[in-house]
């Protein structure tokens, strides 16, 4: 499977092997880490919802997209759901080619999109006992405050 | 027309429930959410957020057609 | 250490935990894999030689201008040397940051002046039983052959 | 003047040996390099090749000093 939801811990060894190839002189992968804060609040823990049927179909839809556009051989990402302490992987991509520019710019394209296309929020759990759902990328970057603009 | 809407993550606060059906006249997508919104009044739409139709990702001037499941995103903040 | 050179299979895991850090949200890793083959020709084993004193030096340098050009927290690069066999890790370089971009960013950079400052040349020992050193990559990529163009 | 210098890799093999003593007038970096091809005949310039002096990366057009070490690298590969 090139692109899964996990409910455990990732294990990232079998993520690697996946994309192992001896004709591959490059491997890049990607981890998304837990941290312990987010634009100035402590961050306790952080619980993933995820709605699988259109994030598997999406998800593979986006390493099909990056092997198509990039020259590599083998392209894995896994994302985690559920609850999730600090430290722990949230997302791994795994990416293997003959050459690194390749591998690169297909793990770097394969985080972008799952990042901004599929149905996956995050809620961070402060330690202040207050919790909060995340906003986009986009939105954090364009300095808005939740739920301040309007779509359509 | 009957439409199953299905709201996830913020719009499910938002609009108290998870999944509702709704008999309205029809139109796009992202009129079923103005109409969804009039009726709850926490519910309020978003930039970046995304819809999908019957388990496909979709536009929000796609038309919804009888039976249609309408699925709510609200942005999405994957990793 | 940031920058080392290593006798010895590299140990992933170390290098990961040795970049860990509970603030960064980002992590990205290079492997370099002895691949079974090189410009059309199939590869049987492979032999680093690296001079320790200028490739520790410039390593480290290397590893200072990434951290001060990039928004990255940690940064390290280990590379081997003497004889490898098909599958190895000859060089991995690992990064954490708050944020993915400069995380990507700094690791490519690593990388790429890795594989054109420090004094490290291959030896490419062919299943021929003919073995020949590699020329460098700007040399390759032009499609010179050895020796056939003078510098200066 | 007396200058050390130090092949590498191909470089070594092409020169025939790894370190040798040399007594000339003084010059270049790129002047001492021409200077032992010519006793060399294998040993041939290269593009990309690279110069250190005392174990410190070099440009070509530095100025060799009494009792330096010169490191001559032809082109690198790491990775």
């Amino acid at each position: 499977m090139k692109f899964s939801v996990s409910d455990r811990p990732i294990d990232v060894e079998a993520a690697k092997i996946a994309v192992t190839d001896c004709h591959c002189g490059a491997f890049v992968s990607f981890e998304g880490w837990i941290r312990d804060h987010n634009e100035g609040q402590a961050v306790e823990r952080l619980e993933y919802e995820v709605y699988r049927p259109v994030a598997e179909k999406e998800g593979a839809k986006i390493i099909d997209e990056a092997l198509a556009r990039f020259a590599v051989s083998h392209a894995i990402c896994i994302h985690r759901e559920g609850l999730l302490e600090l430290g722990e992987i949230a997302v791994i991509v795994c990416v293997s080619a003959a050459h690194r520019g390749a591998a690169f710019d297909a793990c770097r394209y394969i985080i972008d999109q799952v990042k901004t296309r599929l149905p996956i929020w995050k809620k961070e759990h402060y330690v202040t006992g207050v919790s909060e759902w995340v906003n986009c990328e986009q939105c954090a970057a364009a300095g808005h405050a939740h739920g301040d603009h309007r779509h359509e | 027309m009957k439409t199953r809407v299905r709201y996830f993550a913020l719009f499910r606060e938002q609009a108290g429930c998870d999944t509702e059906r709704v008999d309205w006249s029809g139109g796009t997508a992202a009129e079923l959410f103005r109409l969804m919104a009039s009726k709850h009044p926490l519910l309020r739409s978003q930039a970046a957020a995304l819809v999908a139709i019957n388990d496909e990702m979709s536009s929000w001037e796609a038309s919804v057609n009888e039976d249609d499941e309408v699925l709510f995103f609200p942005p999405v903040a994957g990793g």
